[in-house]
């Protein structure tokens, strides 16, 4: 009796933590094959490979919460990049880093202006309608820079502020994991404690009631775009940072990677539930993954099978779990 | 009286953007002096557009049974790609096509059976399916283009029927009268219509949504295999990146075109508008030798302007009552 | 109809179903003659709804035996109960909006029909002989409520039912559409066709029904014919006890001036005005679509309005959003409870803390245990039923739901409380404690704006009343000294 | 619906009238002011390298007589196909393209060799017949020039690994394939690892740089990474690695690679002089014009091999 009682726990355990248990038996088989695995290096590895995405999927949580979508996150990053790469020489290193973050928050709140003033309240709509401003976004970068990468020139300026960013440690810890923590610990407080975190689920949950209620549910929707656009805007920062290079069209494809982190994390894309944590454990998904897999000697073209396959069985594995709960 | 006039027009401005405006390139080409009108460049309009118009039919089925299946072009690229190897591997061509529909449709029908009866989210499922199959595309190649040996196999989308008309483009006007023609006149398509208006609904009048619905699926993993077959002729072989950029650019056309992404509104002939409308707006461009991120940038800026006109339209439609 | 009496269309013995949990229907037994009208009449969670599913093939039954004309029924498919003749007219209409009204009636059956032209030529036919003059073309989404019903029947006809199920038709028609159905129905009846009709509102039990069955807790308490039973028989049954009268004595406590509105105009507003006194309760009667919802969404700021004038306590006020209307002492308890009201995946707490949530919040950050007091505190006052505040809101019965989203207001201590369709789709015994709470609000200094489709509710509840029809305020009367028949002639008044 | 069929019909008709007023294909259009019209066709404007040649050919197009213009292939070979189509609609005399998949497009060229144009593929190689001619740097012979340069600082042989440039790209491709055929003697050379990014993307290259550190660590003596901007990923994970020793190759010549010749302590890269091949396109383009004889269809332009001693030989290009 006691031990059947036991191993149900384990599989009810199971079940509610599918990510956390794949990351493990995912980390084991690594450790197994390729003792490096578990190397100081290679865990500092992994968490300045965190750095980017993670940012972006934080900032992806808000939107999805409140139960909009946002594809322009990937213009974004390339748009920011290559301005606050190509700012610093002339306007120095915070300024540039400032400007860049300002960008991010400009274009969130372009989207949120186009949502609001168009009404386009239904998660589809505003599914195009980022999309057309990621178009726009990374059209202007390639404007801006005419096509060409722009990079660091370490023999005539000083860049030790912006490469810490992506390089440097603080201890064990690197700065942008550092940054990670800090944005987590902001969100997640907002999210968890405070009126507009909430005002973000419950807009998510039900708009029209939201309304009705009293919950400012258009400020909401300008803060989640905003709070979306600035965390895009910090991960090109560290993704610049990390490769000391920036491209307009960089950002490509990191829309549908935050996308695919937040809701593997488990949130609902639907809206109304959720949260940075899970979306922080869904990161670390796709990042564990293609670590381990290079590791492993996996060719990138099997790890992209791999990829959609455990991803595809993740978000299977958990629907059928809310689904057998719901019943 | 005024009123009498300017309501249709109104109406006509609110409810039908993408003919309106590509009525407007046409109108607007027809002051600069450039070969947009010869026979030459609009039938490679045509044809050049065949291969998305395929994708879009069964995109539309799906989106209108309120689904969506962003892993077109994944599937594209591998069903063409399974049909260049089986070819060159000495498989007569009829057979080799076959197949690589039949994948496409069980593609499609995996992702029915995960998005309609266990219940997932299509977009999310979708979209890990054509990082999949992005991935079994580059297996399949090892990440290199593959030639089509047997030169029939190029006639499937280049033969020239009477000497104009190019294959594929007959292809496509099959497709687009088959689709029309489910869509509009079968119970099928009616189903489909009433999945996607109200789910709940159509099961309690005895529809069948479950395979209805899954059926969509199966017929977009089939005109996308079938895009990817007529791809791979077009330009005789097979590659993994082709397709890379189709599913948002297919679902931005038909967006639109003005078939909704809720379901239950919209047609096939709409997302050929749609489809048609960028595609005619980039051969516009280019035929204006306008600057390509220019281009870039004006094409986002009319997906945004159309859509948001759409979504005002309805936002005073709603705010009116 | 003594031979009809003998001869039993639907015959459901000993049937019983069970979901985890609860037994819904617990050996249930009932016959309906040919040709009758037969009345199903019981609070929400009496099993009607399950009982009719279980009929339409939407639920399997656990065990018991249901015979159709003769026919044992086991294991059908909605469809196929359809074709036998049985069809039920639910609750929420089962149209699909964005298809056009031909296809609508004749929806899943579209080459059975024989392709488009059929189905609008065939829907032509049958709308017709009920005498409804829509379109077929039409998408239904354009269509009024009532409109729907009739589409709604016609589907019903095209499979040439025998037994028709309405599952509370009348819920959302007006009196004189209501005039219209009931003819129908009759015609119905003189064809040989037995409906089964569920409702909640007696008046019409009596007014048209034959035979009458009520229910309650999964149990049939009784089947009577309809001249054998007394109203407040057939209420103590419902409800498994006597309740004196279904309205509480009228409040008299009204006071000041509070609200004056003037000048409310839209589309379809076209110069509205009144005003309401501390301590009143002012009822609205009009049409679904006269203007009444849509005069108490541009006072709390939910529409856009091209203008209006509103003073509050003398002051006058902007409210441009739900925000500014709360700010200045209003609330609203709207129409739609599950589209408008609830968040059905949260919480009790959550729900009912929804409006002070600005009061809760300091510097940014919400004090969760003055929330979890406040849902406590509202729960327990207005009796909500529910296992624990943090139970999802959904699983509670409609009247718990509704009592939380008036805790959700009354949390607020508003001065002008509006109340659209409080009582809709609400079973007796909660409807009266809603009505108790209204009297409560009004003697300790609040006002009440009241909409109902149901006349008797608003005439004996309200202090005064308002006719609006078109978008204009008709007439305005004392309900203790106007007739029920003068107030309905100003609610028509185009 | 009625105003929607209304529309197509006269859209419809808008099409064909214009269909019949048009004449045949790729009418011959008469040069403007007796200069040639080239059209430039980059496997996608986005690519630095392509954007830079578009800069060289308009640079340079008065000295060889063309009015050049810019299509995007927009990375996609169907778009690329559809900017070879409308390159031929515009009466284009020249077409000089990028291929994003040497085999795609193909049938389009010929069909444009066919219409009369002078197809010309730029920095990359092709098949008789599939193009009138073509100009680049020998992508091939650049993995011979990689393995030359390993052995240079590693006589005795090392081990090391590439990581290649975007997956299924031409370039990428035939760098690859060199390089193989050229190891194939040196058996001294070993490559630990090869990996293929999705694109050419550095933050990708970076993380796979990364990964292999981390198997390997101190046996990576060499990288060769396909494009200069990719190495610059490589390179920042040596870095934090400690591995300042290591030999670094990367391909293209770009500004970002003379800034890596002067700052890594081993780093190589092959230049390919875009001007240089966007001026022998238009040279060649005219002699196949002037259907003079001595036009050839291979034209292979040297390497600038970029290295600590080499760089102040060049100027650094502006891409």
């Amino acid at each position: 009796m006691n031990k059947k009682i036991t191993t149900q726990s384990i599989i009810a355990f199971a079940r509610n933590n599918l990510i956390i248990l794949g990351i493990f038996i995912l980390a084991i088989i690594t450790s197994f094959v390729e003792p490096n695995f578990l190397t100081v290096g290679n865990l500092q590895n992994i968490m300045r490979q965190f750095g980017p995405l993670i940012m972006l999927s934080l900032g992806m949580t808000f939107i999805i919460m409140g139960g909009f979508i946002d594809l322009s996150v990937g213009g974004i990053i390339s748009l920011v990049a290559v301005v606050t790469v190509s700012l610093i020489d002339p306007i120095g290193q915070v300024a540039a880093l400032m400007v860049g973050v300002v960008i991010g928050l400009i274009c969130g709140l372009l989207n949120s202006f186009l949502i609001i003033k168009g009404g386009a309240f239904k998660q589809s709509e505003a599914l195009f309608l980022t999309y057309g401003m990621s178009v726009v976004f990374t059209a202007v970068a390639l404007i801006y820079t005419a096509a060409a990468p722009v990079f660091l020139t370490y023999s005539k300026t000083d860049y030790s502020i912006f490469t810490a960013i992506g390089e440097r440690f603080v201890g064990p810890v690197s700065v942008s994991f550092i940054i990670f923590l800090v944005c987590l610990l902001i969100l997640y407080i907002i999210e968890s404690r405070t009126h507009i975190g909430r005002s973000i689920c419950l807009t998510g949950g039900n708009m029209t009631a939201a309304r009705l209620a009293g919950i400012p549910t258009e400020k909401t929707i300008v803060f989640i775009y905003a709070v979306s656009g600035i965390m895009a805007a910090i991960g090109a920062v560290v993704l610049a940072s990390r490769v000391t290079i920036a491209s307009p069209i960089m950002g490509k494809g990191y829309e549908t990677q935050a996308i695919l982190a937040v809701v593997v994390g488990g949130t609902a894309l639907l809206g109304g539930k959720g949260s940075v944590l899970r979306t922080v454990i869904g990161t670390l998904l796709i990042i564990m993954m293609s670590n381990c897999l290079n590791l492993l000697g996996v060719t990138t073209y099997i790890q992209y099978m791999l990829r959609g396959a455990i991803l595809i069985l993740a978000i299977w594995l958990d629907n059928r779990k809310q689904y057998s709960e719901g019943n | 009286m005024n009123t009498k006039i300017t309501e249709p027009i109104k109406n006509i401005f609110s409810a039908q953007k993408a003919p309106i405006a590509m009525l407007l390139i046409f109108i607007t080409m027809l002051f600069f002096k450039t070969p947009f009108y010869t026979r030459y460049n609009l039938i490679d309009l045509i044809n050049s557009n065949s291969t998305l118009l395929i994708v879009a039919m069964g995109f539309t089925v799906v989106l209108v049974a309120g689904g969506v299946d962003l892993s077109v072009g994944g599937v594209m690229t591998v069903s063409g790609i399974i049909a260049i190897k089986l070819i060159n591997s000495g498989v007569s061509i009829p057979v080799a096509v076959l197949v690589s529909i039949l994948f496409g449709a069980a593609i499609g029908a995996i992702n029915g059976y995960l998005t309609v009866y266990q219940n997932t989210e299509p977009f999310i499922i979708t979209l890990g399916m054509g990082v999949l199959l992005t991935g079994v595309a580059q297996e399949l190649t090892t990440a290199r283009p593959i030639s089509g040996e047997n030169p029939a196999f190029q006639n499937l989308a280049n033969y020239k029927l009477f000497g104009v008309v190019p294959a594929l483009v007959l292809v496509m006007i099959v497709t687009v009268i088959v689709v029309v023609w489910l869509l509009r006149s079968t119970s099928f398509g009616r189903n489909c219509y009433a999945i996607g208006g109200d789910y709940e609904v159509a099961k309690y009048s005895g529809i069948n949504v479950l395979p209805t619905k899954t059926l969509t699926f199966v017929i977009s993993g089939v005109t996308a295999a079938i895009a990817g077959v007529m791809l791979s002729s077009w330009v005789n072989s097979g590659n993994s990146t082709y397709g890379d950029q189709t599913a948002l650019y297919i679902a931005s056309a038909v967006v639109v075109g003005g078939t909704s992404f809720a379901g239950g509104i919209g047609g096939a002939f709409k997302s050929l508008l749609g489809v048609m409308f960028i595609g005619i707006l980039s051969n516009a461009f280019n035929m204006l030798n306008i600057d390509s991120y220019i281009q870039q940038l004006l094409v986002g800026l009319f997906i945004v302007g159309i859509i948001w006109l759409d979504c005002y339209a309805r936002k005073v439609k709603r705010e009116t009552v | 109809m003594d031979k009809n009496h003998s001869d039993p269309i639907l015959e459901i013995k000993e049937v019983s179903k069970a979901f985890p949990g609860v037994k819904a229907l617990d050996r249930v037994s009932l016959e309906v003659f040919r040709g009758t009208i037969h009345g199903i009449v019981g609070e929400n969670g009496a099993g009607k709804s399950t009982l009719m599913k279980i009929l339409s093939g939407v639920y399997q039954k656990d065990s018991g035996e249901i015979f159709f004309d003769g026919n044992k029924i086991e294991d059908i498919t909605p469809v196929q109960s359809m074709k036998m003749g049985l069809s039920i007219i639910y609750q929420e209409l089962n149209l699909v909006n964005t298809m056009t009204v031909g296809e609508n009636v004749f929806l899943g059956r579209f080459s059975e029909m024989g392709g488009r032209k059929e189905v609008h030529a065939k829907a032509r036919v049958l709308l017709d002989s009920i005498g409804c003059k829509i379109d077929t073309e039409k998408e239904v989404s354009e269509l009024s409520v009532s409109d729907k019903q009739m589409i709604e029947i016609a589907k019903a006809l095209s499979f040439d039912s025998k037994l028709i199920i309405m599952d509370e038709p009348s819920s959302s028609l007006t009196a004189d559409e209501m005039q219209e159905l009931i003819k129908i129905i009759h015609d119905l009846k003189n064809k040989g066709i037995s409906i089964i009709y569920i409702t909640h509102k007696l008046d019409e039990i009596f007014n048209f029904c034959d035979v009458v069955t009520v229910m309650r807790d999964g149990h049939v308490i009784a089947t009577r014919n309809i001249d054998a039973i007394s109203r407040n028989e057939m209420i103590s049954m419902m409800v498994g006890r006597t309740i004196e009268n279904e309205y509480p004595p009228r409040p008299n406590s009204v006071g000041e001036m509070i609200l004056e509105v003037e000048d409310i105009n839209t589309k379809l507003l076209k110069n509205v005005h009144f005003n309401l006194k501390k301590g009143e309760i002012l009822g609205f009667v009009g049409l679904v679509g006269s203007g009444r919802t849509e005069t108490v969404r541009a006072l709390f700021g939910a529409d856009k309005v091209k203008k209006k004038s509103i003073k509050v306590d003398g002051k006058f006020v902007n409210i441009n959003n739900p925000i500014d209307a709360i700010k200045n002492g209003l609330a609203m308890v709207p129409e739609d409870r599950k589209i408008q009201g609830l968040l059905l995946q949260f919480s009790v707490d959550k729900n009912i803390s929804l409006a002070s949530l600005g009061e809760l919040t300091y510097y940014g950050f919400i004090n969760e245990k003055k929330e979890r007091d406040i849902s406590e505190r509202q729960i327990k006052a207005l009796n909500v039923k529910t296992p624990s505040g943090k139970t999802r809101i959904q699983l509670l019965s409609g009247g718990n739901q509704q009592k939380a989203i008036l805790g959700r207001w009354l949390e607020l201590k508003p001065k002008i409380l509006v109340l659209d369709e409080p009582t809709k789709g609400i079973d007796v015994g909660a409807k009266y404690e809603i009505y108790l709470l209204m009297k409560k609000i009004v003697e300790e200094g609040g006002s009440i704006i009241l909409i109902s489709s149901e006349l008797p509710e608003v005439l004996n509840m309200s202090n005064r009343v308002i006719t609006i029809c078109n978008g204009r305020i008709t007439g305005e009367f004392d309900p203790l000294l106007a007739s029920a028949d003068e107030i309905m002639a100003k609610a028509f008044e185009f | 619906m009625n105003k929607f069929k209304l529309l197509s019909i006269l859209m419809l008709i808008a099409v064909m009238l214009s269909a019949c007023g048009g004449g045949a294909a790729a009418t011959e259009a008469p040069a403007e002011g007796g200069n040639n019209t080239l059209v430039f066709i980059p496997g996608s404007a986005s690519n630095p390298s392509q954007a830079f040649g578009f800069k060289m050919f308009q640079k340079h197009a008065a000295e060889y007589n063309f009015d050049v213009s810019m299509l995007d292939g927009k990375a996609d070979v169907a778009e690329q196909t559809k900017a070879i189509n409308n390159a031929v609609a515009q009466g284009a005399d020249v077409i000089i393209v990028n291929p994003n998949d040497a085999l795609a497009i193909v049938p389009a060229m010929k069909a444009a060799q066919e219409a009369g144009v002078v197809v010309g593929i730029f920095m990359a190689a092709a098949a008789p017949g599939d193009s009138t001619f073509f100009v680049a740097v020998d992508d091939k012979q650049a993995g011979g020039v990689v393995v030359q340069g390993i052995l240079d600082l590693f006589p005795d042989g090392a081990t090391g690994v590439e990581i290649g440039g975007q997956a299924g790209h031409p370039a990428a491709i035939d760098r690859h394939d060199g390089f193989t055929t050229a190891l194939a003697d040196h058996p001294e050379i070993k490559v630990l690892d090869y990996q293929n990014p999705q694109q050419w993307d550095a933050a990708m290259a970076q993380a796979i740089a990364e990964d292999m550190v981390t198997k390997y660590g101190d046996e990576i003596q060499f990288v060769f990474c396909h494009w200069d901007n990719g190495a610059t990923g490589v390179i920042n994970a040596l870095k934090a690695a400690g591995m300042e020793d290591v030999l670094v190759f990367g391909v293209d010549g770009n500004a970002v690679a003379f800034e890596q010749v002067q700052s890594w302590k081993n780093y190589n890269s092959i230049g390919q002089n875009v001007e240089t091949i966007a001026m022998k396109s238009m040279e060649i383009a005219n002699l196949f014009l002037a259907k003079d004889a001595s036009a050839k269809f291979d034209n292979i332009v040297p390497f600038d091999l970029i290295t600590k001693d080499t760089f102040g030989n060049f100027t650094p290009p502006e891409w």
